[in-house]
């Protein structure tokens, strides 16, 4: 399994790492019991992401997407951030390796419930609700179909 | 670019020794023939093969040569010995004990034979590291036809009471299969003191090459071969032998049986300096297993409040290679069934690491890395959402 | 002592080739890492295995890297693709094609699948040495799951028109394999083109090292790993993979690929020539398969009224190295399976005589081997109680 | 497999080769189609074998054994040249390679029918009569039991 230079210089060099004190909106996703579990906090004015800050538990790639997907959220209005999908986290580091590819999910989730988070505050709709993959109580990432190697299961 | 490289992961692989190296080189260039064939140049092979089998049937304490099958490695050994023996010794199905923290080589082909019919019962370990003869002995049935239990864990170095746990399952009257990939080389070997069936061993893991393996088969011990062909390992494994490994593997393991004595004391210094420094310099640290047998190369902790891979690659940034689990189960998202079979939390077994000591590590690699380590593990925890509320006390 | 060494047995095992010693050395002193381990050391040996992978499956025509899984051998790839396509395209059961002349590495196997319950037909070959697609038409039925024919047959060394009997299979609804172990670096190989879905390979008989070789899984072809642990290669093949050996086998096959054309003239005349003198210098000797697709560097002759084995050692005592049947099946005493499916006497199989040529071998060696043949033929003739008798001749 | 420096001696420089015009007695055994046959001729001389020849269509052992037998039987008395033993002919040649066990009882057949045909041309009892075991329609050569690593069988 090989992290492209992308993901090592994000994991080496997170940017955005920490909590935003006054927050407009915390989203915390994953579980210790799976190893990862990440929160992300936003500052939002005009629905626009002004900042974001994450803290990350995890692997290289859980580190390297947040890092990420802090940057690409950076400046985009809520609609945007909630609809940054798995395959643009994965493409802006160059590819993830396969096993890895549910980290870029746990990256997005953390960020639509941010936002969600915001709205609820604010008395708005949530926009991103239903659409959260690690809210859904059967949701397993372990088990998702990352692998595209592994048509053919080992018995 | 960081200049320094410590590979402190010997339990994953091993350099090949240059000794190793010059008698393949040599073996490759002047023993290539097919040893199966009749001529000179076959002949040459084939008593360099044989010379390499009677000189590890010494070695591992094994009473003929012909016990010794030549594989491509430790899975295959294990692969051949779980089903093979099985298969033969009761085909019309029966009951299978290994511990429930084998190596995937010897779990594996476990769920493969309860695919095709067999009982298999996964015998958790004790808390301590290592499996009860007790807890054995409780497991077996009328139909249990092998038991297998390893020798070392790989993970946690435990050494497992190999010689009571065989003579518990011959009293029960089945055959024992024991996985000694981890203590060919670094703990003292006598199989037929031991009194195994069957036992397992890579040439990787003891400063020789990739792809070579032995299996022991005891004299009588059922076994349907796995590879079936040419019938070349007296028939109990099919393909041209690799010559040159197998003479390769049998050097490594002369060097490493007769540097033993003096690499045990050393490695054993080194590696308690370790496991005492990091308990004492980071907090929030514990030692996974308790059990005192240990293999003396091998400290294996547990990190609280950080996930194994990331310290593994911020270790890595600064030369440092060490292990979070088994090399083997990396790429794996799953917390370590070792770690789990002997109760660690899912939590605490993602932050688990293997340091692995071996012939090239010496005092001042061991120091860079205790100097390097504590910052790490400091920035990790302050990255982490939980580490302060679920540790109670700041990072680091 | 006979100083002379000439060696004329290529199909049983070639001489690795320095350059690829030098490749192998170079790997095991700096890419002993294991290629599943995360570190640089690690990243550093996955990135080799892997380029290696992408040549390989260049050179050969594969559409994917990760259809080429590497092995400890042909016979392993044999065993795999037997066993893994068809319990896991029907674990219900069905049957079977294989051709009677495979090597032992497919008809053990296939004799393993009729004992788990499958049917399985050992269609014999025509006269000529070759499978006919009529015949295998002929053969299909409908629970037909899978198709082994070899490339080119590792004795009498005809080649195999593969490319129309996948064709006849996949029409009658089975999937196709083809042992490729003595086609490999001989014959231009294009996978993709040739239809197949799945191909044995076997690096010692390119100048590669022993105990390496490689399967090549057509995407979708559906295969249960035979070697069950870390899943390693792709899920598909257990065990820390040979770096060193993998690389090495690449290496081979890119000299090979790239000298072929040049070789294929030249080893095809010598080979003719060894054919056409030992035809028309002894009595009673004919070719064994008439068959007109060959390999180039293969001759391969029915010498009547002697036996093989004494004809081999006779050349030895002259330095000469050539084989009597497959090396692999040496030991064994039955006549070769081969020549007795494509009609051969047994009596007659007894005396046949396989001179395989290769990379080394000079103009020389091949005069001096057609100097020294035609007494060992006549001092063993002169030694039978049957030769005047059978052949109504003296001997000679 | 590898044959002793004895039975590659006996193999490349094989004794008493050939056939005695006159021969007293004459024993053949073997089968082409096994790919062995061997003939020994004897000339006897008060019950005592006074010479003896072979000839041997067949392996490297094959020979090497026909030649140690007329070794060892040349100047034995009939009795005793019937009652050499396979292991016999193995030891005197250093041993020889398990799936070679066979041919030295193709040896001490051929010279065991050697014998009986004197006696029976002489109109005497047969002595080796019933023990030969190539005279035994069902005696298979190739699946004795000389390979003494192959309690367990290859499936
Ligand atoms: C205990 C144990 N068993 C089996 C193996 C597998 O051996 P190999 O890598 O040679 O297939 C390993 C190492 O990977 C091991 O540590
Ligand atoms: C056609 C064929 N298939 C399979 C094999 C077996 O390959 P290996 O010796 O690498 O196991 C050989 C050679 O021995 C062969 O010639």
């Amino acid at each position: 399994m090989l992290y492209s230079d992308k993901v090592m210089d994000h994991f080496n060099n997170p940017r955005n790492v920490g909590m935003i004190d006054d927050a407009d909106g915390v989203g915390e996703v994953g579980n210790p019991v799976c190893g990862d579990v990440m929160k992300i906090s936003i500052k939002v004015a005009d629905d626009i992401i002004e900042d974001i800050r994450f803290q990350t538990l995890g692997c290289g790639a859980a580190i390297a997407t947040s890092s990420v997907v802090t940057e690409i959220a950076r400046g985009m209005s809520l609609t945007q951030a909630v609809s940054i999908t798995k395959k643009q986290v994965a493409d802006e580091l160059g590819g993830l390796p396969p096993a890895k590819m549910h980290c870029s999910l746990l990256a997005t989730d953390g960020l639509k419930k941010a936002v969600d988070d915001y709205l609820v505050r604010n008395g708005r709709q949530p926009i991103a609700a239903g659409t959260i993959a690690h809210d859904d109580p059967d949701f397993d990432p372990h088990a998702a179909d990352y692998d595209d190697a592994c048509e053919i299961e080992n018995d | 670019m960081n200049e320094r490289r410590i590979y402190l992961d010997y339990a994953a692989t091993t350099p090949v020794d240059d000794r190793v190296v010059d008698l393949m080189v040599s073996l490759l260039k002047d023993r290539w023939g097919n040893p199966n064939s009749l001529y000179q140049i076959g002949r040459d092979a084939y008593t360099t093969l044989e010379t390499a089998r009677e000189e590890f049937a010494r070695l591992v304490g094994a009473k003929h040569p012909n016990e010794i099958i030549f594989t491509s490695g430790g899975t295959e050994s294990d692969n051949a010995a779980l089903i093979g023996i099985t298969t033969r010794a009761r085909p019309e199905g029966g009951h299978v004990v290994v511990s429930a923290f084998e190596h995937h080589a010897v779990l594996d082909p476990a769920h493969h034979l309860a695919k095709l019919g067999y009982e298999v019962t996964y015998l958790p370990p004790r808390n301590e590291g290592f499996v009860h003869p007790d807890d054995l002995a409780a497991a077996l049935k009328k139909t249990t036809v092998l038991v297998s239990v390893m020798h070392a864990n790989n993970e946690i170095g435990t050494v497992q009471p190999v010689s009571e746990l065989a003579a518990v399952a011959h009293e029960g009257g089945a055959l024992f299969h024991t996985d000694a990939a981890q203590t060919l080389g670094k703990v003292p070997l006598n199989l037929a003191g031991l009194g195994v069936d069957a036992a397992s061993f890579s040439a990787h893991k003891v400063y020789g090459p990739k792809g070579v393996g032995a299996l022991y088969l005891k004299r009588g011990t059922p076994f349907a071969p796995q590879l079936r062909g040419g019938g070349q390992e007296f028939k109990k494994r099919s393909g041209t032998q690799n010559v040159a490994g197998a003479a390769g593997f049998v050097k490594a393991l002369e060097i490493a049986v007769e540097e033993l004595p003096a690499e045990t004391s050393r490695l054993t210094e080194l590696r308690d300096h370790v496991t005492r420094s990091i308990l004492t310099t980071i907090e929030n640290t514990e030692q996974s297993a308790m059990h005192p047998e240990k293999l003396p190369n091998l400290a294996h902790l547990i990190i609280k409040g950080v996930e194994g891979e990331a310290m593994l690659l911020q270790l890595d940034a600064k030369g440092i290679a060490v292990s979070t689990g088994s090399a083997c189960s990396s790429g794996s998202l799953e917390p370590s069934h070792v770690l789990l079979s002997i109760g660690c939390p899912p939590e605490l077994a993602h932050g688990s690491l293997r340091i692995s000591l071996g012939r090239f590590t010496t005092v001042e690699d061991v120091d860079y890395f205790l100097d390097v380590f504590p910052p790490i593990v400091q920035k990790l925890r302050a990255m982490s959402p939980l580490y302060a509320k679920m540790f109670g006390s700041s990072a680091g």
